[in-house]
């Protein structure tokens, strides 16, 4: 297997972009990421998206992308695993490179979710869900993970205020990341007395809706040392997947897809869970951030809530989670998040990342899933 | 959502009559139907009609509605265990939401879900309600 | 580079599937190459597909694909590229196995087009052009390829009658392919004067509506011997795009991103267009089969009209295109139709094509695209 | 097609006023406009705006229509050649489709394109009509 290595990234700040559109707001990651790798030229593109065709009837993504990127002619195209979608389009892109397919790929994650009303956009969101069987009787994806909160608090006894440490702790990384979108900080008393949306899931348990796009360079290895003097090693992917529908799961507290792709990709990493010192993991809402830290096996079933509202996971520990601020306080343009993750964690490995640092780490991680953990993407990258 | 009388017609099992499916391997039924078990993999699996009348393992009342389904708000949504241990994912209606509890009885009926437009279909499904005692 | 070898097929004959959805459709194709690959266990899936999101509400289709079809948890996702999502599903599934992520990996191509009326249809694949100054404007795809063959047959001299011989022959073809939608003949007459759809592209110059899944087994070498006697070796595989909107094409009668695509794959196999024995070339349109005949260096520019009425690339020529009726008879169930195709020509090459046969093939190619030429991939395959 | 304020607003120098973009290093024109050159790559391009004048250079006759368009059958489509060389993919209107021809003088003006169903918003956009000889 060919080595493959991070050697740009680009971001733009999460946030309402109605001056631009799909493939404007890609290209604007996308030059970023080219001139942090000094210029690489990319031979092909992938592009994680969810929405484009939902809101914009726009397919042929991944041909627009390159074109309006200036990059007419390279090989391309769309990666679709819903909010899943960024994370899917890394492993994706590391495949086209570690295949030997190419030597230099650039990945790009861009949503727009802004244009719209909020009615809108909660029913493209709930795409993510069974359209026959779920989607049809109007239940929205925010209801799906609240089915999974209320379980998970009544089960393993969580409290409300406990829960909340989550959105207050995103909100503190969250105002010190330059590409965030909710740069302000929060209570504990601001999260429970926040608007209702499928209870018990308040506005703040919740990642905001925003536009963004975040891309990547990946290149092999020889090519890689001429992009870059700090390249991150891509040293493990993983993918695995659930059901759609949330009547056939096995278990709403297990998150089998997040465990089964990290297994995979701790395993090719030649990690285990305490070697990560640095990840960004899936809170699209505080319960899933809590499901992915047990089943990425940083602590144990049912124990997330407490360690966590303890103090865990900040900022030197191992590892320290989301301190790009996560879904919650970066923002969630879906089809871009698991983009945005492995940027973040390439530029904590790097050294650079702007905003609250993890310390000198030398292994990180990236967990990002379509759905209520219905297809999850692992990835792990050493300096 | 987009809605033609073949997609309506396809889902009329599960959406009708509540069918799931049985593996006749190693004996898991589920909810929706499907042309393999989800378990062992197996496609030797049949439709099998599933009890009506289940319990409330956990719920949520949903405020923020997709476009189109305003009139509904809010949507009580619930994974319903039915008596032979098979979960369902549905919505319960005629009750107050404050009213739910873990562990309620609730029984499926065949309701009105939801129109495509002024002018399109009209699609049916089942809706649980609280089940009347005994 | 490691080796990739197609060990197992599987089709839906194309046509109005009104009995099954999306899930159950694709599961049918993928128990076909399961079986055809001795019960092989894939460990991902890759899922190609275009208008689950437009015309089903429903993302997250590499999960729901997978939970169907009875391989809940393994890794999957969606590629679209239009009408070319299931080429370039092909590329992704090769990637997978020749990064040695997995050693074997599903493709299905899945796609419904019957649910719905022709105008929501039409609506649907116009997704393909660019939204904003094509689809905004009500032009339809078909109406993008009238404009070429209109300039292409006064560019070339190109007679109405001479064009006809395409969708002559697919529909001779097709009626002796079991998989195909139209299985009956046509003459030159029919086509002249079936009903106009966008002047001068006629019904009979166009490809069907149907719906359909094709899925492939592919496999790492070593694992390949155990499933296959028969294994088909992707020997060459190739991507490039062109832009989404027509206006600022350099040349509509070039067709860059296949060009392109089949250098990349051509250099990748090291063959020549002369080596290759058969191919499946993307007649969506009777004018795209004609560019794909020339883009892919099988004849001059401009002269494929003559060469093709004049019967070359028939069964024993070098190549002989499109035995299984191409997308005009055997259908085009667009997100699916790059899967029939890689398909069909591993079937060639096996010498176990249930229609037309092309003799003793040992090379054969396959070329999808979405979009009006706009993202291609070029598959060669060798016995 | 789903249309919002912000996104009819976007396209308002391409829809409204036929910009496009000139490439200031290897100075290709070219429509509709975008952050980089499709020809040399490069990022250095500006706003430019194109003439309204041109002749058809091939075009097509649509009878099939997509859904929301129906009102509008036959369509005209067209590859529309501008004076300054630059091509725009383009609808003919208030013309015969039958009397259209190779080379035909065409202009632009701003007319109704579409709208979001019954109640939403207006979409507005350049259609080509033949042009006023002289
Ligand atoms: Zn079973
Ligand atoms: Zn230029």
């Amino acid at each position: 297997m060919r080595r493959v290595f991070v050697v740009g990234v680009g971001m733009t700040r999460v946030g309402r972009r109605f001056d631009k559109g799909l493939g404007e707001l890609a290209a604007e990651a996308i030059f970023r990421a080219i001139d942090d790798a000094r210029g690489a030229r990319p031979e092909a593109l992938v592009v994680g998206n969810m929405m484009a065709s939902s809101l914009f009837n726009q397919d042929n993504l991944g041909a627009l992308v390159a074109d309006y990127a200036g990059l007419r002619g390279v090989a391309a195209y769309h990666v679709e695993a819903a909010c899943g979608s960024g994370g899917h389009a890394v492993v994706a892109g590391y495949s086209l490179v570690a295949s030997g397919l190419y030597d230099v790929v650039l990945v790009v994650g861009v949503e727009k979710m802004c244009d719209y009303p909020t009615s809108v956009v909660t029913a493209a969101l709930a795409q993510a869900a069974d359209a026959e069987h779920e989607l049809v009787y109007g239940i929205s994806f925010p209801s799906l993970n609240a089915l999974v909160m209320r379980l998970y608090m009544k089960t393993f006894g969580a409290s409300r205020e406990a829960l909340a440490q989550w959105p207050v702790r995103m909100h503190e990384y969250g105002s010190r990341n330059p590409y965030a979108q909710l740069r302000f900080r929060i209570s504990v008393d601001d999260v429970v007395r926040s608007p209702v949306i499928a209870d018990p899931i308040r506005l703040l348990d919740s990642s905001p809706i925003g536009d963004g796009a975040a891309a990547l360079v990946l290149a092999s290895e020889d090519v890689a040392r001429k992009l870059s003097d700090t390249p991150v090693e891509v040293a493990g992917v993983g993918m695995a997947t659930d059901s759609v529908d949330l009547s056939s799961r096995m278990d709403l507290l297990d998150a089998p897809s997040v465990r089964l792709a990290a297994e995979k990709a701790y395993r090719m990493a030649r990690v285990s869970p305490r070697d990560i010192d640095v990840a960004e993991v899936h809170d699209a809402f505080t319960v899933t951030g809590l499901l992915c830290l047990e089943a990425l096996g940083f602590v144990e079933r049912g124990k997330a809530w407490k360690e966590f509202a303890d103090g865990r996971f900040g900022p030197g520990d191992k590892p320290s989670v989301n301190l790009s601020g996560g879904l919650k306080a970066r923002g969630h343009p879906v089809g871009a998040t698991g983009v945005y993750q492995v940027a973040e964690i390439a530029m904590q490995l790097r050294g650079d990342f702007p905003g609250v640092k993890a310390g000198s780490p030398s292994i990180g991680l990236a967990a990002n899933f379509g759905g209520v953990a219905t297809q999850t993407s692992v990835v792990v990258l050493r300096r | 959502m987009k809605v033609s009388p073949a997609r309506v017609w396809r889902a009329r099992g599960s959406r009708y009559r509540l069918e799931g499916s049985r593996c006749r391997d190693c004996g898991f039924t589920f909810y929706p139907p499907k042309p393999a078990c989800p378990k062992c993999g197996s496609r030797n699996v049949e439709r099998v009609q599933l009890p009506p009348r289940g319990r409330v393992v956990t719920w949520a009342v949903q405020y923020t509605v997709p476009e189109g389904f305003r009139s509904r708000a809010p949507i009580v949504a619930a994974i319903i265990e039915l008596e032979n241990g098979v979960r369902v994912l549905g919505t319960i209606v005629d009750v107050d939401p404050s009213e739910i509890r873990d562990g309620m009885t609730v029984e499926a009926q065949l309701r009105r879900v939801a129109e495509d437009g002024d002018e399109g279909l009209i699609v049916y499904g089942l809706k649980f309600v609280p089940a009347p005692r005994g």
